[in-house]
């Protein structure tokens, strides 16, 4: 067999220069006024959205673990950056960098503490299990100003130095794209989703379950951390409810509707919920603003019956799977050990 | 005729499964339909008992066109199917499973009569009334399988590989109950890997090979016939 | 000592509340193993059907509480029909997502001007509101009430599913629908039976509701949803008698935190309380554990 | 690179004026979701005073843009910057609650475009860590004033000695008002014997009501909205509590359940038995317009919207420097009373104590900041 | 060399004895065979062994090492693989994934040369990959490796578990029922590939089987078990005449090819 010459190369360069000419695109869009304030902010809560729902991706889509709770994680994120930012960093960027990785850092801790017992219930009672997490942190954030005055608690957050743009936004979803797709493509990915089909068979073949479940739990949680980090420095105001189990289902049906298991499909479907959150008041206009949230209910109901398994279900667009070469057929009908032993 | 099958065919998707395959049962007898993985046999049989809807062709039991009827109703026309599997309701005791198997019968004598006739086939059933389904041993539950489908009294019994995962002499058994139960006035369908057994206790018999009947005849007949023998024989090659 | 007896009372009368809305969710569950999302915003129609009857339509409470019921039950089935049914050989969680879009389309859909309208109404309840003083402890007719029909409910649904022939069918498509057809099962009808019995549940729910906490509201059915879930989720999810003990454990809970400990943490005690039980008891108190067949 | 931020938020300038003479009003509610019924009377409010003005402000034709952020901080930034950046109003009327916004007020306060909100109650809407955001103002009370008149009011003319609070821990209206109360009460010489909290979607509020029939207060303060405030108050009778409801502006709504509230007093900005004829003309004019007798909500988004109109006439501009220059010295006579602006944008006007008595809104007295 | 020797092993379920006292002994390249009526305890044995289910008593040691109390990943990660009576393949990953799940824990690189894709992970990956296509190469199955395993025919599953726990680099293969829903022909055909792997990958083999043919072929030792207890064993031969084995499991008219 053709010895080490099984993964292609060249797909990491490919996405870098695809990732480039969207950039650019949207820049020069921007520069011509065709993307207003409003559009580019629109943009830019897609792309975090984007990221959270990539974490949520890992633990559900490819691992498994249901978990109804993603939004909590995003909230200390959130939180944890912003308050280091306003209180300490005050707009210097040093402070912000240390504010994320803070927020992000965070997150996992407290996703590994709380991941590492829960991750042994199964399906169902480990959705209501992170449910309840959620709603815990959620009286956590509303008592917050409690224990740190600043973070605001029940009245909200302000003051947060809106250092976010576009150009950081996007640099750092394409990142996380990275981080996520080298996971997933990697013998812990594969395992995860090892575990997501037969968890008892998973076992069985010598993968320690527990260790993989929390590792992917605390990275999709680190990863929504990093995006609530970045959410508290784009929008200025930070408020227990952006946080709580309403928005964990928001990631969930993203992440379902995209197909289990499937980034693009996730990516594709987290911009495009977005935008047609945002695009439904246009098209609504002033006559039926009322609408708005029946025909969103409509949409969502319409779109699961007509895509069950999402709308990438299982599949990958070429540039985010993993590169490897077909095999080379064999030289032979049949395999080896039909010239073995026997008759 | 008991049952006649024209031409089916059967698609998963985009796949055919089975390609117009046509048979017959007659009152009385056992058929077995024998053929390698995936040759479509049990796709057959699932599209005999209303799983599935086939693309073309049509079904018929006692002359009546039964192509298009849902299963709930084909089991209360006389055909039990035991599935590939067994399928039992594994959170339900084994008396449970056994009384689902005479759900569409609203005789209590005579369901209590039939209890006590699957006890006779099999008494290891017996020893395991209250406890859930799920947790017995294959071959136990092959038999309680087995039992459930027979609950119902059906004139024709449609068995999928009954002899799976069973010990040697359960795998004798079972093969003295379907001669047994055939004797006592059911008609039987039935599905093999262990084609040696099935032939020797069938009938008639088809030979199934992706989706397509290619032999058929008496069974005593394909036994010997080289080609069955070189396939589905393993000996004599 | 008598303040924590009237405590557990108030906690009784929160749980007998939570398990009248559990026993619905965990029946549907127990069949399809759906968290029918939905199941709150039925019992929130059923709580403006049974409003509309004793305010606009001259209903006393029994009539009232039946028309909800029977109402709820082809709203329920409606929606199994179009929003489940079309998923049903899909992955469970295609359902779920539908069960979410379902939730919000009821909630959002009532809240239209001329659906229900968004605001939020008292109900002047149908029948007089008595009191009784028993050692010490009052005691109303309205919770008295409530824990009749709890209990009977649970007997009723016992029965139903583990003594009758639908109930067997019920339990068999719960395992697997092909397996259930074999044996003469109509699937389909099946399943809308149990919908139209949880949704008439959720309606009773709804309508018994009203009379001890008289307001209703489009997204009144939330957060009763959620917390019944939890309960059933609590005891054991499809197991009824554990929905109505998970009820009561999470109103015990919750009231007597917020009596005796803290009334801002009463929600993060609860659900801390029932992240502790599924710790110990991975699928609730009284579900069933022990080794799976491999 | 670093020069990156500030580009993408909207620059610090002002709104350019457009060079018709037009002057395009936005309007955000909550539109859709659990607090829809708020938006609803807001809106109404806000397009009654366009109308009564004749789509007209001095030499202005008034344009107006409706749109919902359904009570969610993040909606509240997406739909005002969308306002602001792509119908390009000069002013915007909204939002109801302070969630959304404080969200909204940092967006068009950075963006020069002048915002009223009818109803937000939090002192962080206007000035937050000390700094005034220059554009932003308020139509109604700020929650120390109310807080300070209730606890006045339990004081001196019910004379209450002990009382106890029920608040909304999520809901910075609610939570502000009581802690106002509870300050001003303690500090004129009464005792708080019970300071508890539910949440928003709570139904059950016995624990803490059966807890407080034992300490028997002389008042109990209530200062949430009408529907909450009716559900508490029937559940606090049942557990024989006899002591008076004390509460705010929330309570102000036909829909309040008169029956179980009997005897209660509240905090308002104007009475229905008021006879001044703006009071008169908006009660009917409402009435015939919506079938429904104004709640606070529609009141405040009313007077508003009117202070705004008669700003823009005033200034007889569209530009909103000068829009909001007028805002700032305007004294506008509305249905909530006579109105000035302080140096925060709050206003500066009398509050009402109404009681319920006999199913309706009875004139107890008025008070002055 | 003893590779597993089992003594005195109980498992009750409840009120059941599942396994009763019961011994195994196999030495380094035996090929032994595990039979016994239905319900007989079997695959229980199994999953005690794999660490499946926590054992009720007696002692489990694999190369002179007790592996009581491990967890299944552990057991697996000594040495010990297993197949599954009802097939529990990994079903959204490819034939490819499949295998190359197993190989997890001798994937020699980290989390952080995952992330950053080093030298060290593209060249684990490459060995990965290489290991995985001479196993599915030996298996017959390299032809299916990109499509998912549940478009495979249930012989090409069994031969894919087959396939996945070679991946483990086990010493000692657990095999529970691999030639259930064969036909005869097909048997044959497994009886040359497993006698070709297990002296190719210098297994030692334990196997469970109702088909007699397959295991008087394969197998050079017999342990029949009953009611969680060993009745008989033996070499085959002694075995098929033993009247306690006949009488429990294999009744009159056997029939062995
Ligand atoms: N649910 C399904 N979806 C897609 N393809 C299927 C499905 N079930 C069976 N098939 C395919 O249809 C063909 C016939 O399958 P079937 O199960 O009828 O074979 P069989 O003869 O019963 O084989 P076996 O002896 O293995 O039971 C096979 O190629 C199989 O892969
Ligand atoms: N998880 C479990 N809970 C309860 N009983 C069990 C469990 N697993 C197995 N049993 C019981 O233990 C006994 C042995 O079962 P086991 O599956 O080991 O049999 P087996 O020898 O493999 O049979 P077969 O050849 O039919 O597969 C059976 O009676 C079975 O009912
Ligand atoms: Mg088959
Ligand atoms: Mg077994």
């Amino acid at each position: 067999m053709n010895k080490g010459f099984h993964l292609k190369r060249n797909e990491t360069i490919t996405l870098i220069a695809l990732a480039l000419v969207v950039f650019l695109a949207i820049r020069a869009a921007v520069g011509a006024n065709m993307i207003n304030d409003y559009w580019q902010r629109v943009l830019d809560q897609a792309l975090i959205t984007t990221m959270g729902a990539l974490g949520l991706s890992l633990i559900y889509g490819f691992c498994g673990q249901f978990s109804l709770g993603h939004a909590a994680f995003y909230g200390i994120g959130a939180y944890t950056a912003a308050y280091i930012s306003k209180v300490y960093g005050q707009g210097s960027i040093p402070f912000f960098i240390i504010a994320v990785v803070a927020g992000t850092l965070m997150a996992a801790l407290m996703a590994y503490l709380i991941g590492r017992p829960i991750l042994r219930l199964r399906s169902d009672y480990l959705g209501i299990a992170t449910l309840g997490f959620g709603i815990i942190m959620r009286v956590g954030f509303e008592n917050s100003d409690k224990v740190l005055k600043p973070l605001g608690g029940a009245t909200g957050m302000t003051g947060v130095p809106q250092l976010m743009s576009f150009t950081w936004i996007f640099v750092f979803t394409v990142i996380t794209i990275f981080l996520v797709r080298n996971f997933v493509t990697s013998t812990f990915g594969r395992a995860c989703v090892a575990i997501r089909e037969d968890e008892i068979a998973a076992d069985a073949m010598g993968i320690n379950t527990t260790k993989v479940k929390t590792m992917a739990f605390v990275l999709g949680c680190a990863v929504v951390g990093f995006a609530g980090a970045l959410y508290a420095h784009r929008y200025p105001y930070l408020h227990p409810s952006n946080f709580d189990f309403l928005k964990s289902f928001d990631f969930l049906l993203i992440v379902v509707l995209g197909g289990l298991g499937s980034m693009t499909g996730t990516i594709i479907t987290a911009v495009s919920w977005v935008f047609l959150l945002e695009g439904l008041r246009v098209v609504l206009g002033q006559t039926f603003v009322d609408f708005r949230g029946v025909i969103y209910a409509l949409i969502l109901i319409i779109s699961i019956i007509l895509r069950p398994q999402g709308i990438f279900g299982g599949r990958e667009w070429k540039m985010l799977v993993p590169a490897v070469r077909p095999a080379r057929a064999p030289l032979k009908e049949g395999g080896t050990h039909v010239h073995a032993g026997g008759k | 005729m008991m049952l006649e099958v024209k031409n089916l065919d059967v698609f998963y998707g985009a796949i055919q499964a089975v390609q117009g395959v046509s048979f017959h049962v007659k009152e009385g007898e056992i058929v077995t339909l024998i053929g390698a993985n995936g040759a479509g046999k049990s796709t057959t049989l699932r599209t005999i008992s209303g799983l599935i809807r086939p693309k073309g062709g049509e079904i018929a039991f006692h002359g009546q066109n039964i192509t298009k009827t849902p299963a709930h109703k084909i089991v209360r026309m006389g055909i039990s199917h035991v599935p590939e599997g067994r399928k039992l309701f594994a959170n339900m005791t084994v008396l449970e499973n056994l009384k689902m198997g005479a759900y569409t019968r609203n005789n209590k004598q005579e369901m209590e009569e039939t209890l006590e006739r699957v006890f006779q086939s099999f008494p290891r059933v017996k020893e395991r009334l209250n406890q859930l389904a799920g947790t017995l041993s294959g071959g136990e539950q092959q038999m309680v399988a087995m039992g459930r489908g027979l609950m119902g009294r059906p004139s024709l019994l449609i068995l999928d590989e009954p002899s799976m995962g069973l010990s040697p002499i359960l795998v004798e058994e079972i093969f003295e109950i379907i001669t047994r139960i055939n004797k006592e006035g059911t008609t039987v369908l039935l599905v093999e890997q262990n084609a040696f057994m099935a032939l020797q206790v069938a009938h008639r018999a088809y030979v199934l090979e992706t989706g397509r009947i290619t032999l058929s005849g008496p069974a005593a007949e394909l036994q010997k016939d080289p080609q069955v023998r070189a396939a589905y024989l393993g000996h004599g090659a | 000592m008598e303040n924590f007896f009237e405590q557990v009372l108030n906690g009784l009368q929160l749980g007998f509340v939570y398990a009248l809305i559990a026993l619905g969710y965990t029946m549907v569950y127990g069949i399809i193993k759906l968290i029918n999302f939905a199941h709150g915003d039925v019992f929130m129609v059923g709580a403006f059907l049974g409003f509309f009857g004793f305010t606009n339509w001259g209903l006393t409470i029994i009539p009232a509480a039946l028309l909800a019921m029977v109402i709820c039950a082809m709203l329920g089935v409606t929606i199994e029909r179009i929003a489940y049914r079309p998923l049903r050989y899909a992955p469970r969680i295609a359902a779920l997502i539908s069960a979410l879009g379902v939730s919000l389309f009821l909630e959002y859909f009532s809240s239209l001007k001329f659906v229900f309208g968004p605001n939020y109404r008292v109900v002047q309840a149908p029948i007089r509101e008595v009191s009784w003083e028993i050692l010490g402890i009052s005691m109303t007719n309205v919770q008295v009430v409530i824990m009749v029909v709890v209990i009977s409910l649970l007997i009723a649904l016992q029965y139903l599913v583990y003594r009758t022939k639908i109930g067997m069918a019920m339990r068999t498509v719960s395992f697997d629908h092909d397996a259930a057809r074999l044996m003469g099962v109509n699937v389909d009808t099946t399943i809308s039976i149990t919908f139209a019995i949880g949704s008439a549940l959720a309606a009773a729910g709804g309508v018994l509701f009203t009379l001890a906490y008289p307001q209703i509201f489009p997204f009144m059915g939330i957060m009763p949803g959620l917390k019944a879930f939890t309960a059933a989720v609590l005891g054991g999810i499809g197991i009824m008698p554990g929905a109505v003990l998970g009820a009561m454990i999470m109103g015990q809970v919750e009231i007597l935190t917020a009596a005796f400990l803290s009334s801002q943490l009463k929600d993060a005690i609860a659900f801390a309380i029932l992240i502790l039980v599924l710790l110990v008891r991975p699928t609730g108190i009284l579900g069933k554990t022990g080794p799976e067949k491999v | 690179g670093k020069q990156e931020a500030p580009k993408t938020e909207a620059p610090k300038t002002e709104a350019p004026a457009p060079a018709k003479k037009v002057v395009k009003i936005g309007f955000i509610g909550p539109l859709t979701g659990d607090v829809k019924t708020f938006g609803e009377s807001t809106k109404n409010g806000f397009l009654l005073a366009l109308e009564q003005a004749g789509f007209k402000a001095g030499d202005y034709e008034i344009e107006y843009v409706i749109a919902d952020d359904r009570n969610d901080p993040t909606e509240a930034v997406n739909v005002a910057t969308k306002l602001v950046s792509q119908d390009k109003v000069q002013a915007i009327i909204g939002s109801v609650t302070s969630k959304a916004t404080i969200p909204i007020s940092e967006v068009t306060n950075k963006a020069g475009v002048v915002q009223i909100t009818s109803t937000a109650t939090n002192p962080r809407v206007t000035v937050d860590d000390g700094k005034r955001k220059e554009f932003v103002f308020r139509a109604c009370f700020i929650d120390p004033f109310q807080g300070l008149v209730g606890a006045r009011f339990a004081l001196n003319d019910l004379k209450a000695k002990t009382a106890a609070i029920l608040y909304d821990q999520g809901n910075d209206y609610t939570k502000g008002l009581a802690e106002v109360f509870k300050t001003n009460f303690e500090a004129g010489g009464g005792k708080v014997v019970a300071y508890e909290a539910y949440s928003k979607d709570d139904v059950d509020f016995s624990a803490t009501l059966t807890k407080i029939a034992r300490l028997n207060p002389d008042v109990l303060y209530l200062p949430d909205y009408y529907q909450k405030v009716s559900l508490i108050g029937k559940q606090a009778r049942a557990k024989g509590i006899k002591a008076p409801f004390l509460g705010g502006d929330g309570w102000d709504s036909d829909e309040l359940d008169f029956a179980t509230m009997e005897g209660g007093y509240f905090t308002n900005h104007y009475s229905p038995e008021d006879t001044r004829p703006i009071v008169v003309q908006w009660v009917k004019d409402y009435q015939a317009k919506y079938g429904a007798v104004p709640d606070a909500l529609a009141t405040l988004s009313y007077d508003a919207t009117k202070i705004l109109l008669a700003a823009i006439a005033k200034a007889n501009s569209n530009d909103p420097v000068a829009i909001r220059d007028a805002v700032k010295s305007i004294s506008a006579s509305v249905v909530s009373g006579d109105i000035t602006f302080d140096e925060n944008g709050n206003p500066i006007k009398s509050a009402a104590i109404l009681q319920i008595k006999d199913g309706k809104q009875k004139f107890i007295t008025s008070v002055n900041p | 060399m003893s590779m597993l020797v089992v003594s005195n092993l109980n498992k009750n379920f409840g009120g059941l004895k599942a396994v009763a006292n019961f011994d195994i002994h196999l030495d380094k390249g035996e090929v032994v065979g595990l039979i016994g009526p239905n319900g007989a305890g079997k695959t229980t044995v199994f999953n005690l062994i794999t660490g499946m289910f926590p054992i009720s008593s007696g002692s489990i040691q694999f190369m002179g090492e007790s592996i009581v109390g491990l967890p299944p990943f552990m057991v697996c990660s000594k040495g010990i693989a297993r197949t599954f009576q009802n097939i529990r393949l990994f079903k959204q990953h490819t034939v490819l994934d499949n295998v190359r799940s197993a190989m997890h824990f001798r994937a020699g690189y980290t989390l952080l040369d995952a992330t950053l894709r080093t030298p060290k992970y593209r060249a684990e990956e490459e060995r990965i990959i290489e290991h995985s296509r001479e196993l599915l190469q030996t298996l017959n199955l390299i032809n299916r490796e990109s499509d998912l395993a549940a478009n495979l025919s249930y012989g090409d599953q069994r031969r894919l578990e087959i396939a996945r726990a070679l991946a483990t680099q086990p010493k000692l293969l657990l095999l529970d029922e691999p030639a259930a829903g064969m036909n005869p022909n097909e048997v044959a055909r497994l009886v040359d590939l497993i006698k070709f792997v297990k002296s190719h990958f210098d297994l030692t083999v334990l196997l469970i089987e109702h088909q007699m043919g397959f295991v008087m072929n394969l197998c050079e030792r017999l342990v029949v078990m009953d009611f969680g207890q060993v009745i008989a064993k033996g070499d085959p031969a002694e075995v098929r005449n033993d009247p306690k084995v006949l009488e429990a499991y294999l009744g009159k008219g056997v029939t062995v090819a």
